[in-house]
């Protein structure tokens, strides 16, 4: 199970290294959100410095949703899905190996985004394992909820605009406590840092949970 | 055919929703004179507590609609799991309890809003209970986005039914987010252990309040559900006239 | 129940259109079977049906021992499927594309190389990445990615489409050695007097079911 | 020529609402958005109402590339790109057209944003005239530059980040001049929103005058 | 100047490939020619040159006497092209995707109806939506799309792929009727002793350039 969860991970980066999506294509994007931030923000007010945390977590959710819209963009693409259903790969596989996959572009995606936020917005992180355990628990709930949603809204028409509406809400508590939780990590909010990135383990767990179940179940057709 | 067809017609008005449509008519009547005339106006609030007689009673038959949504999505999923032209009637009861849901926690959401306008000065709070509430409304239009789109009914409702159950977490987050976490929102004034706001006639209207609008909601989703299902028996006779023909062509040429 | 698939009275409907209408059919291991039928007559839904990839709604429906109307994920991994579509992941080169599909289902990766060799595929080629080929050279892709795999059961729609005269007579034999060594094949087709020499038996459907049949080859 | 792209207006039009796009996903999309920045800038500061111009053309911008995106998704598809450059079509009216469509759904969602916004946020409009003045030159200058690199981007592998990655610079100077006009027109800053106005109208004049311009010229392959 | 198609030494490159390897080619006015070869002989990026998509590298190119290195666009509303993909909407239903495609090559909207009844669409199936048709069905739609816009030269890419056997012999019919008329046709297929039969003339494609000419019809 794990080889095979291996098997269709390296397979979704190795699609996407060849497309040069995450480093080409993600990661310009990124900054260009965080300086259209400043934009939108009046870049020499203290908005900026003040809503740091929040607009990270902004930023990844708006590159993390393109990458998981790419990530079944592929698969319905040619009618791919039915190979998929076909092949002897397991449902709890599938979704191991589409998650770790989205994983790893994530974290790519917040590698950029972390320094550039930094620079950019002229912050200093206080506490630096609070930032790494809100960052890991947020980016696996992204990924797990974006395999999920993905496989529900697949095939489906107009999945452009499906998706997002499908994923915001589900990914917006995640943001919510990801932002609280940078925020006291970068000294602009004093307090329950630990509170919200605990609930933000929870909700990753949760849809893991949810995603194992239910997957295999929502990959099907007719 | 025909025959179907004017079942068909009837089925939307059976004498028994029309004897609970007028009732929810008189019901909702009644809820007004004693919610505008009979209750009196708050020591605090003033007039403007009227709206708690729409206000609370419509979340909580959304909390109720949204339930049957699920449980109708489990029995739903258990039933297709073998046979997938099987539990239609529960994914039509899912779906029309879940469009007066969602109707319902509008209300909610615009009389709490003209509310707050009276009460805070503001139409809207970034408050948890408000916030929850409005995260619980988009959820569930996505969930009717998703029941709306073109495609295979069984794929449809079977994705509707999964992501139903995992919708409803929002509802007790949204009815504990007052507990949770410090809020604006008024609780104290109605909680149930202690009241010392709330007039007996107040308490009584407003239980008043919640009859009505369960039978008001009831009928709704009989109607929509009869709706529904009239959609899809359209469809079905189609269907097999469709049959009928597809076979007739088909044996006709050879 | 030594029949590889056995369909009776199968109804199965998508959207609100009875794609099968109460179908009939019976295939034994080792045949060659050609679909015939007008556009439209349900050939490519009987194939989809057979996978499992749509669902019987009434009728009985049994595919390689496995029930389809308990379990009809069970059989898939012993079937190859080519649809009108080459369910090719277009940004992978070719051999990266045929070793992904031979590992998930659980074949070898070194089968890739025999595999693209049989259909022909030019050595030249294997580097390039799939976007870049020509309609007839995708086709061979998604042929050799079915043949790594071995399969059982061969549900083959219009598979001649966009070959050349050389790739055709060169699947026929493929398929030919196929059933030899046991596997069943169910093809559909237009091209009645190329296609039906290598056809052990021919039926012809209308309307959502089977209404010529040839009678076992 | 009008009526050529009257003609594929009314079939873009078409194709959406077939799809039932508009009111049933923009629109709860909009309102999503809405939430997810008053989630990341913590709600209760005074941030929001402050960045409410700002986060307006943020939401703009968001669910237009969305649209934009939906827009070419249709013409790709099944290769339809070159039926329409086979068609007798002129170019002239198919980036007309096309932009015709777009300003329509892009209206719609502003339409909806726009007393979200007042709502949630908490704003008062304070010079309706400047307000109305921006929101046009703006909607105009995205569904402009929303055809023009959107065509640029048809056809080409990875579209879904590939658009925004074109299109995110050259709108950045329309949500700036948006953001500073709109904070003007709600009363949190004082001065110059006609100016910042103006130059809307000037960019959405440009971007109409390259489109007419190249469009013909990016609609070829090879 | 009076040929339809006239190529000649015709360089094209694609990416860093070249598909067309100095090719010469000159069909004249109601001429039938079916262009065959190998997978990967060049014959899609052939049609594709003669209509324009894709740019001449080297050599001369003229279309319907049109210089395709002056202006390619210049004859594209006099052809009609159908490749291997069908073009089609598929969110639209039948008969407003062939209005839209009829008034986009500003052709009356009337001329729909004749254009599905002449391709043999059935007409109960003009209100569905295309995307539940089958693969016969769009094949259909997409000619009957070529059809309204009555071109003097018609380029076709495997027409035949995927229609049934009463469509393709109404299919070669429409053709001959066309040609008939003064229009011009360059079509590809695989499927030799069929499809020779309506052909005024054969040319085998190799290597990016046409290897073997039967001549004038
Ligand atoms: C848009 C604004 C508002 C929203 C979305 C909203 C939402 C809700 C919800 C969801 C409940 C039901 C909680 C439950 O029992 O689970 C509720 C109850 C209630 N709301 Fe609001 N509300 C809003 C504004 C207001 C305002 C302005 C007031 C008065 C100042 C108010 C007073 C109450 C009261 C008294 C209850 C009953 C409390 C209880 O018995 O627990 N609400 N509201
Ligand atoms: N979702 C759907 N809604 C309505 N009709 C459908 C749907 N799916 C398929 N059909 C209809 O079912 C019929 C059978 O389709 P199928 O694809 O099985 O035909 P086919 O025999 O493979 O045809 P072809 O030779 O053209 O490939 C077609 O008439 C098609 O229009
Ligand atoms: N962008 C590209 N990069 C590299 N090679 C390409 C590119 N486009 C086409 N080719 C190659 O050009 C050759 C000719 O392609 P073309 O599609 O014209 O062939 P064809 O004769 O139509 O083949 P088929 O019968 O398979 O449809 C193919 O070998 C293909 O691999
Ligand atoms: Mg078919
Ligand atoms: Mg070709």
């Amino acid at each position: 199970m794990l080889a095979e969860a291996l098997l269709v991970a390296r397979k979704d980066l190795r699609v996407e290294r060849r497309a040069k999506i995450a480093l080409g294509q993600v990661a310009p994007l990124a900054l260009l959100i965080l300086m259209v931030f400043a934009f939108a923000l009046d870049a020499n007010s203290s908005l900026l410095e003040r809503g740091a945390g929040g607009l990270y977590w902004l930023a990844v959710l708006y590159g993390g949703t393109l990458l998981i819209q790419r990530s079944f963009d592929v698969e319905t693409d040619d009618g791919n899905m039915d190979a998929l259903r076909m092949s002897g790969i397991g449902s709890t596989s599938l979704f191991l190996g589409k998650a770790s996959a989205l994983f790893v572009q994530i974290t790519v995606l917040e590698l950029i985004l972390g320094p550039g936020i930094v620079l950019l917005y002229n912050v200093r992180v206080v506490d630096w394992v609070l930032l790494f355990a809100a960052a890991t628990a947020g980016t696996v709930a992204f990924s797990v909820c974006g395999v999920l949603w993905g496989v529900m809204s697949a095939g489906l028409r107009v999945r452009a605009t499906l998706l997002p509406l499908l994923l915001v809400p589900v990914l917006a508590p995640v943001l919510l406590a990801g932002s609280r939780a940078f925020e006291t990590a970068l000294g602009v909010r004093t307090g329950a840092g630990w509170t919200w990135a605990g609930l933000m383990f929870v909700i990753a767990a949760v849809h893991t949970a949810v995603g194992l179940g239910a997957f295999g179940f929502l990959l099907e057709e007719g | 055919m025909t025959a179907a067809a004017n079942s068909g017609a009837k089925m939307t008005a059976t004498p028994i929703t029309r004897v609970l449509g007028v009732s929810a008519l008189a019901a909702t009547a009644l809820m007004a004179v004693l919610g505008l005339v009979v209750s009196p106006p708050d020591v605090i609030q003033g007039e403007a507590v009227r709206m708690l007689y729409i206000h609370v009673p419509s979340i909580w038959i959304a909390y109720g609609g949204f339930a049957l949504t699920s449980i109708s999505s489990i029995l739903f999923l258990r039933r297709s799991r073998r046979r997938p032209d099987q539990g239609r009637h529960y994914d039509r009861l899912a779906g029309s309890a879940a469009e007066v849901g969602v109707v319902f926690t509008a209300i909610t959401l615009i009389t709490g809003m003209l509310w707050g306008k009276v009460t805070w000065g503001t139409y809207w709070q970034w408050d948890a209970r408000l916030t929850t509430t409005v995260l619980l409304f988009v959820t569930y239009l996505g969930y009717l986005a998703l029941r709306r789109l073109p495609a295979e009914p069984t794929v449809r409702s079977r994705r509707a039914a999964v992501m139903a159950l995992i919708s409803f977490i929002n509802v007790p987050i949204v009815h504990y987010s007052v507990d949770w976490w410090r809020t604006l929102h008024q609780k104290a004034s109605l909680s149930v252990g202690r009241r010392p706001e709330i007039t007996g006639e107040m308490y009584w209207t407003l239980l008043y309040s919640m009859l009505a609008v369960t039978i008001l909601a009831t009928w709704l989703i009989i109607h929509r559900y009869r709706v529904i299902r009239l959609e899809e028996l359209r469809d079905e006779e189609g269907l097999e006239a469709l049959i009928a023909s597809r076979l007739n062509k088909a044996v006709g040429s050879h | 129940m030594s029949a590889v698939v056995e369909f009776e009275r199968v109804v199965s409907i998508a959207g609100s259109f009875p794609v099968l209408t109460g179908l009939d059919l019976r295939v034994e291991q080792g045949e060659i079977l050609l679909v015939r039928g007008e556009n439209g007559a349900g050939k490519t839904s009987l194939l989809r049906a057979c996978a499992g990839l749509i669902s019987v709604n009434s009728g009985n429906a049994s595919v390689l021992g496995f029930d389809m109307r308990a379990d009809r994920r069970a059989p898939r991994r012993y079937i190859g499927l080519l649809g009108h579509e080459n369910n090719l992941y277009r940004d992978l080169r070719v051999s990266e594309h045929v070793e992904f599909r031979a590992a998930s289902v659980g074949a070898k990766a070194s089968d890739t190389a025999a595999a693209l060799e049989q259909v022909g595929f030019p050595q030249q080629l294997w580097t390039v990445p799939i976007i870049s080929l020509s309609a007839g050279q995708r086709r061979k892709v998604a042929i050799a990615s079915l043949l790594v795999g071995r399969p059982q059961l061969w549900l083959l729609d219009e598979p001649h489409a966009a070959l050349d005269t050389e790739s055709r007579k060169n699947l026929d034999a493929i398929l030919k050695d196929a059933s030899a060594s046991g596997a069943t094949i169910i093809f559909v087709s237009h091209e009645n007097p190329t296609t039906k020499d290598i056809a052990s038996r021919v039926v012809t459907m209308d309307g959502g079911r089977i209404m010529e049949d040839s009678g076992a080859g």
